[in-house]
């Protein structure tokens, strides 16, 4: 509900008393009003946004929120909150409020027509939102790409350790296989290329074969998954991490020891495919994929193998094709993952799918919040963020970031929104 | 409104955090002591005026992600001139991709990966490339010493030492003919124990060992080398440059060669006053992370200087820069004289120090291309 | 040993099955005639092997020697979801719930063999999922009611009390759809009077799904009124097999099972 | 009074499952607790053996000491109350053997663990047998047989015995009883909570009945077992 | 000949400093049942407290002008820096773990995790990035047998390991306080009916595996006098490994994992290219795992994460 709206609730804090009226007034307002206020206020600033910055004596557009800012010149600071306040918190609230009557009968209409039309309707202003605040700057633009490859990333492990409950090191190798195996599609087909030569077809095609290379880096982190889905028939806690960590560490060194995909030096070169709209479209439907898959009955036989395996075998529930499905279907995401990261970066190297990106995606997913859709995608937007923010701080940055980590994991042991269902229907319907 | 004011930002992108800080520092470091220099002059001067100057110093936490979103930032919101950085190919070659379609000149001090600047006329380097160092070492070799079977130990999973070991390997047995590298060992990043490679070397009947890797490691595999009775030369590259290789290594050390940019022991002129400043500021004597930071910035510096004034059009000012960048002719750096090629790869001089027993680096020979 | 075999072939055929545990024979020659729709009760002391005769039927553990038939099929080696799937449903000594779960996923889950959605569905959310979920809902949902436990069906397991678990989870062994329904000790931690209740309600899915019940028990009231025969097991063996009354005055087993007092 | 309780409250996060319950016990007695699914019997013996903990106002005492200044393991190895939790939580990696001998980690007279240790297998001679086998694979009765057995090993002055006769067969369940009878013959007082409350209040001399978190009637066994609403309610009509 | 015996040597010495550090994961690990990912820090920090206690001895013998005999030197060394990271280990527990003693285990593998980056970056911040040198306490000698060399500290690293790892065995199966520690890591909650008191044997756990982890951190550091803010990230994976592979639970298991991995990792770099040493290494870990599902002496019950 008011979870939208992160810069009112933060930025409207002094006026404490105010806050449960304007909550309450503002509850009201469905998801469609909610995104039309924030359409709104990106169009503002895409309009006014330079004057006003130049105005308040900001050196440029602040580009996320400001945040960026504070640190390094926190003189700095009342302008952007100002610059924050009159851009986005007021008219979105405004907006938002004012519009809730009419958007309310428009959800009430939306809620009448088949689900995944609505849906569209409200990815597609979802999506204008992007476009137009993305717009003001290529920083922006990227930050906001890599947080949703970060997404599908955090989402794709979620299947595995929070739904099924395995604790898996693997996400780095799986991610590894996909950026590679796009990549080599890619370069291979389209790319004159030192390490396979002419292209083979032109390359204005290739956007269009775009999803095809992200599927092959899906199918092929997907396959390597069976090496650690079939121990599992077998094994698992505990020994299974050990067992995909070792994958994970195979991987990398196998990598390392083909020359012709560039060995340790990685593969460069790759096309910048991973625009906004396929990222976010990409986004989208592992979102979506996700999502009715660990709703559906079958889906939710992972979270029986999880509780109880005996019980759930006892129970009909086939857990072997249960385990293999969750481990291919988290690894094709992660695949997917690597293949819009290796077409958004242009370079990888097997040294960049180790440890540190292992402890990144798990601080994400139990950040977020174990067996929850929407408990990833608050993981790793709000980890991808802080750690943007907190860059200026150097060293200190990562003393803070655990410190919150852990912080969390006192209050919140299973992380900030686990076991909850992401009712699509719910979010989008009308407010009464 | 009112008009903004031209500041001429250099953006520094350097591995602060992640697992090279050290790397890090000595970019920060020389960077900071060329801003000094400049502020202490008022500014800088190009054509009739003189502009302020900022650093815009990102982590790139020696991530490749964070490069290129540190780059993007530099670029789109910071509006910085010049790029200096990053310093591992791991990261300097995506984020050249970057700086080459934003049009923006970046120099690599340190990032010795043919890709980091192939086919971008934005991208320079200020070291020298594995296909040239390999063979100095190798020819070094075969004249001082005149000997006829090598072996070498390297971090496959690190682009440098790989890459030098692999020209090395081919120059020698170019000299030496065919399987004159009887031992060509390999370990991991982060790996301590070379001991089963080192009894491989040993055991090869090798007459030296050449080993291109970072002072820490050079340290480890000097000492396990000697406690396996392995006690012939060991030979390494530009990466032992570094204060600290001596004082992790100690006496185990001493006596042994290896080819770089530069002596510390015996360096004169601009060189000995470098290393002294920066000995004197920070405590140790710089390693050759800084020293080529320092010449990377001052390249930098030069090319701005060269272009004879700025427009205030920092899309028009980049491409002038980066145009006198490639017209560089002879520029005398602390480590050595370097012109651009082609490629925005630096033509210059390597030299090749000894190990003093009092472990201090003697300048011993100069090759040069 | 039934004559009525010959018109009417047997539900579950257990013969002669033998299992060990390392050097402990933990069951010996166990065989079992089940007929359709009947309901038998199998007693025996502590650590007779009454749970490991389950556990070997439902392929938890397979027998070291010995035949298993259902309608005349070898479940012998299947994995045990196969055999859940081809008609035996159970209830565990412990209760195996999922403790993350609510009460109405349980029994939904429990449908798991009878989707035919397939993965497609469940990825893309085929026109079939939809309804076929709605069927698994709206099943699930009888069955709670039958089981006394509807008002449950949002809660998670783990705050429930003890008796509505053991309803839930019988609940869930329901929703396989089995022909015979194992229970191991169905009644532990309730009281008498939900005891009372448990014996309506196994009448009643008895009567409703036609199913042969196979139950281990240590209450003898809910044993004697509910079970056609009993067999009483001691250290693996079956020492008695007949209807209530003849377990009941056996001297043998009120000697190794029953003790004096209690029949009296 | 060897304990008293007054004015119990406890709370499970949001659910509040014991509201200002109180009871008494004399030393040397066979007190049970009988009720309904969920009515608060586990909870008042966690309670009293500081597993869970107690809101304000509660007030317990045992033999003149405030319960609620000690520790979960002080009230076992100090005051002497052992307790057989619900669902037996026996260490399944370890050994019957080990298990028992856990029991005594607390106590130092050699000499009568080795005693106690005896009485054990006297009163489950199949205990013996398995001695060596990991608890986690024991039988469901055999398990409980254990649970009551680590209880006699910890601490004899109080014993909390949480639904032992679950899951015993007949013959079993007689025997445990007896030498329950026993073990309270040697000064232990026994508090009971049961679901069967037939056989509960035969064995104990007084009863409570609980009901959603208060006691609502207590009394002599025999008097309970011939009142209405008890037989009614819990003794199956 | 000499060859195979110079690599078994070698194996020794490198298998030993997996077993000692999976020694004192293994400790936390199949005690409280917790990833323990903080230990692999705890034993950087054991090794940098070490080369401070080492180095303020030197700096305190000179002064006083006395020549410390090394092997005095050592005790003392080991014996100071394993007190004061123990007193690491139970702040670790107290902070990090206790809290989430009913968590999921792997929110409690999270906040260890995090602990260690900490621990890496506190370091960093307080020492700054410069390597150290670990003095060298007692004086290498070299022997040379047939071609075969060793010295004087592989032999005090592999006789420490062994003895630590048979004590450590003892000491969990035969003591009460081991029986305890056991106990707790089946089912923790009720441990206090024993009259065992949680928050003493957790924190002792903790305590030992610290302590553990500063003297092989101390020998570490003799062996490979390169100190660095991170070395301990890798070699705490490992260990990881190796207590794993033991099997759950298993002291003995886990120590001897640690020789194996060590093993393992010098035996195929000596048959096999040695680029491809992790390649094999790890698919040998994994075939080893895929058929004893359950490491070599852990049980299928164990194998259960608690969620
Ligand atoms: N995995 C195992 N390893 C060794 N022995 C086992 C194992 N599982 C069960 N046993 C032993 O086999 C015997 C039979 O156990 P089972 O659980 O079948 O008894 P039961 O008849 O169900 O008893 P109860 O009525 O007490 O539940 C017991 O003595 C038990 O200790
Ligand atoms: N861990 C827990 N978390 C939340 N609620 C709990 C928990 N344990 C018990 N409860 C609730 O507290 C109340 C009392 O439970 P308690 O276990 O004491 O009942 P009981 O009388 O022992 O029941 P039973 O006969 O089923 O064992 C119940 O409503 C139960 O749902
Ligand atoms: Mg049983
Ligand atoms: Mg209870």
């Amino acid at each position: 509900m008011a979870t939208q709206i992160p810069q009112t609730s933060t930025s409207e804090h002094a006026s404490a008393g105010f806050l449960p009226r304007i909550g309450r007034s503002l509850a009201v307002v469905p998801a469609l009003g909610w995104l039309i206020g924030v359409l709104c206020a990106v169009i503002i600033e895409y309009v006014i946004g330079d004057t006003l910055a130049v105005m308040l004596y900001l050196p440029k557009v602040p580009a996320l929120f400001g945040t960026t800012l504070v640190l390094k010149e926190p003189l700095l600071f009342p302008s952007a909150l100002l610059f924050v306040l009159l851009v986005y918190a007021l008219p979105i609230g405004a907006v938002a409020r004012m519009s809730a009557g009419w958007t309310n009968r428009a959800a009430v209409a939306l809620e009448r027509v088949p689900i995944w039309l609505s849906v569209l309707v409200h990815l597609g202003l979802l999506y204008a939102v992007l476009h137009v605040w993305t717009e003001a700057s290529d920083y922006r633009l990227q930050v906001a790409k890599l947080i949703m490859i970060a997404v599908m990333l955090t989402l794709s492990i979620n299947v595995i350790n929070g739904y099924m409950g395995e604790f898996s090191c693997s996400h780095p190798g799986f991610m590894a296989l996909g950026a590679y195996a796009s990549s080599v599609f890619t370069l291979l087909l389209f790319k004159q290329d030192r390490l396979f030569g002419a292209a083979l077809l032109p390359e204005s095609l290739g956007p269009y074969f775009f999803p095809i290379a992200l599927v092959i880096g899906g199918a092929a982190a997907a396959l390597g998954a069976l090496v650690v889905a079939i121990p599992s028939f077998r094994t698992r806690g505990d020994y299974l991490a050990i067992i995909s960590l070792a994958f994970m560490f195979i991987v990398k060194s196998a990598i390392e020891n083909i020359e012709p995909i560039g060995g340790p030096r990685g593969m460069g070169g790759q096309p910048h495919w991973s625009t906004l709209p396929a990222v976010f479209a990409g986004m989208a439907i592992c979102i979506w994929i996700i999502n009715n898959f660990v709703r559906s009955t079958m889906g939710k036989a992972l979270n029986a193998v999880r509780d109880n395996e005996i019980a759930a075998d006892a129970m009909t529930v086939n857990t072997r094709r249960t385990k293999m499905v969750a481990f291919m279907f988290g690894a094709f995401w992660a695949g997917v993952a690597g293949g819009f990261y290796a077409h958004e970066v242009r370079h990888v190297t097997p040294g960049s799918f180790g440890i540190q990106m292992l402890a990144e995606v798990l601080a994400m997913v139990y950040f977020g919040g174990l067996n929850s859709v929407v408990g990833s995608i608050v993981g790793a937007v709000s980890i991808s963020m802080i750690s943007e923010i907190l860059k200026p701080l150097q060293l200190y940055k990562w003393i803070i970031i655990p410190l919150i980590l852990i912080l969390v994991m006192i209050f919140r042991p299973t992380g900030l929104v686990a076991f909850r269902d992401f009712d699509i229907k719910r979010i989008l319907g009308a407010r009464r | 409104g009112k008009k903004r004011e031209t500041i001429i930002k250099i953006g520094i992108n350097a591995p602060i955090t992640g697992d090279i800080p050290k790397v890090g520092e000595g970019s920060k470091y020389a960077a900071q002591m060329w801003l000094e220099d400049i502020e202490k002059a008022g500014g800088l001067q190009v054509g009739d005026k003189k502009y302020p100057v900022a650093l815009v110093i990102e982590d790139n936490e020696s991530k490749a992600e964070s490069a290129v979103k540190a780059n993007t930032k530099m670029i789109t919101e910071d509006g910085v001139m010049v790029i200096i950085g990053p310093q591992s190919s791991k990261q300097a070659v995506p984020a050249g991709g970057v700086a080459n379609d934003y049009q923006t000149p970046m120099i690599s001090p340190w990032s010795t990966n043919p890709d980091t600047t192939k086919d971008r006329p934005f991208v320079f380097r200020a070291c020298f490339l594995d296909p040239f160092q390999g063979p100095v070492a190798a020819k070094f070799v075969k004249e001082e010493f005149g000997y006829t079977k090598a072996a070498v130990l390297y971090d496959v999973a690190s682009d440098y030492p790989k890459g030098l070991a692999e020209f090395f390997k081919m120059a020698w047995e170019e000299i030496n003919g065919p399987d004159s590298v009887v031992a060509y060992e390999s370990f991991t990043t982060k790996d301590t124990d070379f001991s089963s490679q080192l009894t491989k070397i040993k055991d090869s009947g090798a007459e030296f060992l050449f080993t291109p890797q970072y002072y820490n490691e050079v340290a480890l595999i000097v000492k396990q080398a000697h406690e396996l009775g392995f006690n012939n030369p060991i030979i390494g590259s530009d990466s032992w440059g570094s204060a600290e290789t001596v004082s992790l290594c100690g006496e185990d050390c001493y006596g042994l060669f290896f080819s770089s940019h530069y002596a510390a022991a015996g360096a004169q002129g601009a060189t000995k006053e470098f290393i002294d400043r920066y000995q004197q500021k920070h405590g140790y004597v710089p390693d050759d992370v800084a020293a080529l930071t320092w010449d990377a910035i001052r390249l930098a510096q030069q090319a701005i200087e060269n272009t004879g004034g700025l427009s205030g059009d920092i899309k028009k000012d980049r491409v002038a820069v980066r145009d006198q960048l490639a017209k560089i002719k002879d520029f005398a750096g602390i480590t050595g004289n370097m012109t651009f090629t082609e490629e925005g790869d630096p033509i210059k001089c390597a030299v090749i120090v000894r190990i003093s027993d009092q472990g201090e680096y003697e300048f011993y020979k100069q090759v040069c291309p | 040993m039934n004559t009525s075999a010959v018109h009417n072939p047997p539900l579950l055929q257990v013969i002669e099955m033998t299992h060990f545990f390392g050097g402990l024979r933990a069951v010996h020659d166990y065989n079992l005639t089940l007929m359709p729709g009947q309901i038998r009760g199998l007693i025996g002391p502590n650590g007779a092997g009454k749970t490991t005769i389950f556990n070997l039927i439902t392929g938890i553990h397979t027998p070291t020697r010995g035949r298993i038939e259902l309608e005349g099929r070898n479940l012998v080696g299947l994995r045990p979801h196969q055999i859940a799937a081809s008609g035996l449903g159970r209830t565990f000594q412990n209760m195996l719930l999922w403790r993350h779960m609510t009460v109405l996923e349980h029994v939904r889950l429990a449908h798991y063999a009878q989707l035919k959605y397939g993965l497609a569905g469940a990825f893309f959310g085929s026109r079939l999922r939809y309804a076929e979920e709605q069927r698994v809902a709206d099943n699930s949902m009888r069955l709670l009611e039958t089981f006394d436990v509807a008002r449950f069906a949002d809660q998670i397991v783990t705050n429930l009390p003890y008796g509505v678990q053991r309803r839930v989870e019988m609940a869930r062994a329901m929703a396989t759809e089995p022909k015979v329904l194992f229970l191991d000790e169905p009644t532990a931690g309730m009281t008498p009077e939900e005891l009372v209740q448990m014996i309506g309600i196994i009448r009643k899915i008895h009567e409703e799904f036609k199913v042969a019940i196979l139950l281990i028990e240590h209450r003898l009231k809910f044993v004697m009124e509910l079970c056609e025969r009993i067999q009483t097991l001691v250290f693996g063996e079956v020492i008695a097999e007949g209807t209530p009354e003849e377990i009941k005055n056996n001297p043998d087993v009120i000697e190794a099972y029953l003790g004096k007092e209690e029949v009296a | 009074m060897q304990l008293t309780v007054e004015n119990l409250h406890v709370s499970y996060g949001q659910i509040k499952a014991l509201h200002g319950l109180g009871f008494s016990i004399v030393q040397g007695e066979i007190v049970c607790i009988i009720g309904a699914n969920g009515a608060g019997k586990s909870t008042t013996l966690r309670a009293i053996s500081r597993l869970v903990d107690a809101e304000k106002g509660s007030h317990m005492v045992f033999e003149g000491k405030d319960l609620l200044k000690f520790q979960p393991d002080k009230v076992v190895s100090e005051l002497g109350i052992s307790h057989v939790p619900e669902g037996r939580r026996l260490f399944g990696n370890l050994t019957v053997m080990e298990n028992l001998q856990l029991a005594t980690f607390a106590r130092r007279d050699r000499a009568l663990i080795k005693e106690n240790l005896e009485t054990v297998f006297e009163i489950f001679p199949r205990l013996l047998e398995r001695e060596s086998q990991l608890s986690a694979t024991l039988s469901g009765g055999e398990q409980q047989m254990l649970a009551v057995g680590r209880a006699y090993m910890t601490g004899r002055k109080m014993m909390l015995l949480d639904e032992p006769s679950m899951g015993l067969a007949p013959l079993m369940m007689l025997s445990m009883f007896d030498a329950l009878k026993e073990i309270n013959r040697a000064g232990t007082t026994i508090l009971l909570v049961e679901q069967n409350a037939r056989l509960a209040l035969k064995f104990a001399q007084r009863g409570y009945v609980i009901e959603n978190g208060r006691i609502v009637l207590e009394g002599e066994s025999r008097a309970l077992l011939e009142n209405p609403d008890v037989k009614k309610a819990y003794l199956g009509g | 000949m000499a060859f195979f015996l110079q690599n078994v040597i070698n194996a020794l010495q490198w298998g030993s400093f997996y077993a000692l550090i999976a020694l004192g994961y293994s400790m936390v690990y199949s005690i409280l049942m917790l990833f323990n990912f903080t230990h692999g820090d705890i034993f950087m920090t054991g090794t940098y407290i070490g080369f401070g206690v080492a180095t303020a001895l030197v700096a305190l013998a000179t002064a006083l002008s006395w020549s410390m005999p090394g092997w005095l030197l050592l005790v003392l060394t080991i014996i100071i820096a394993m007190f004061l990271t123990s007193i690491l280990g139970v702040v670790v527990e107290r902070v990090g773990y206790r809290p989430l003693r009913e968590a999921p285990r792997a929110s409690a593998a999270i906040t260890g995790l995090m602990i260690g980056i900490m621990l890496e970056y506190g370091n960093l911040a307080i020492l700054g990035t410069q390597r150290y040198n670990f003095p060298s306490i007692i004086e290498t000698v070299t022997y040379d047998v047939g071609g075969v060399f060793f010295t004087n500290k592989k032999i005090l690293i592999v006789g420490v390991a062994l003895l630590l790892m048979i004590a450590l065995h003892q000491f969990i199966h035969k003591t009460r306080w081991g029986m305890a520690m056991r106990a707790m890591s089946y089912d923790f909650q009720v441990v206090p009916l024993m009259g065992v008191s949680l928050n003493v044997i957790a924190p002792m756990t903790f305590a030992i595996g610290s302590a553990l982890a500063a003297a092989g951190g101390i020998l570490y550091g003799m062996a490979y006098p390169v100190l660095d803010p991170f070395m301990g990230i890798l070699l705490g994976w490992k260990s990881f490994v190796a207590a794993i592979l033991g099997g759950r639970g298993s002291i003995l298991g886990a120590a001897l994992a640690g020789f194996l991995l060590g093993f393992i990792e010098i035996f195929t770099a000596m048959v096999f290219p040695s680029t491809f040493r992790d390649l094999i290494a790890y698919s040998i870990i994994l075939l080893i795992l895929t058929f004893r599902p359950y490491g070599f002496f852990g049980q299928a019950h164990s194998a259960q994460l608690r969620l």
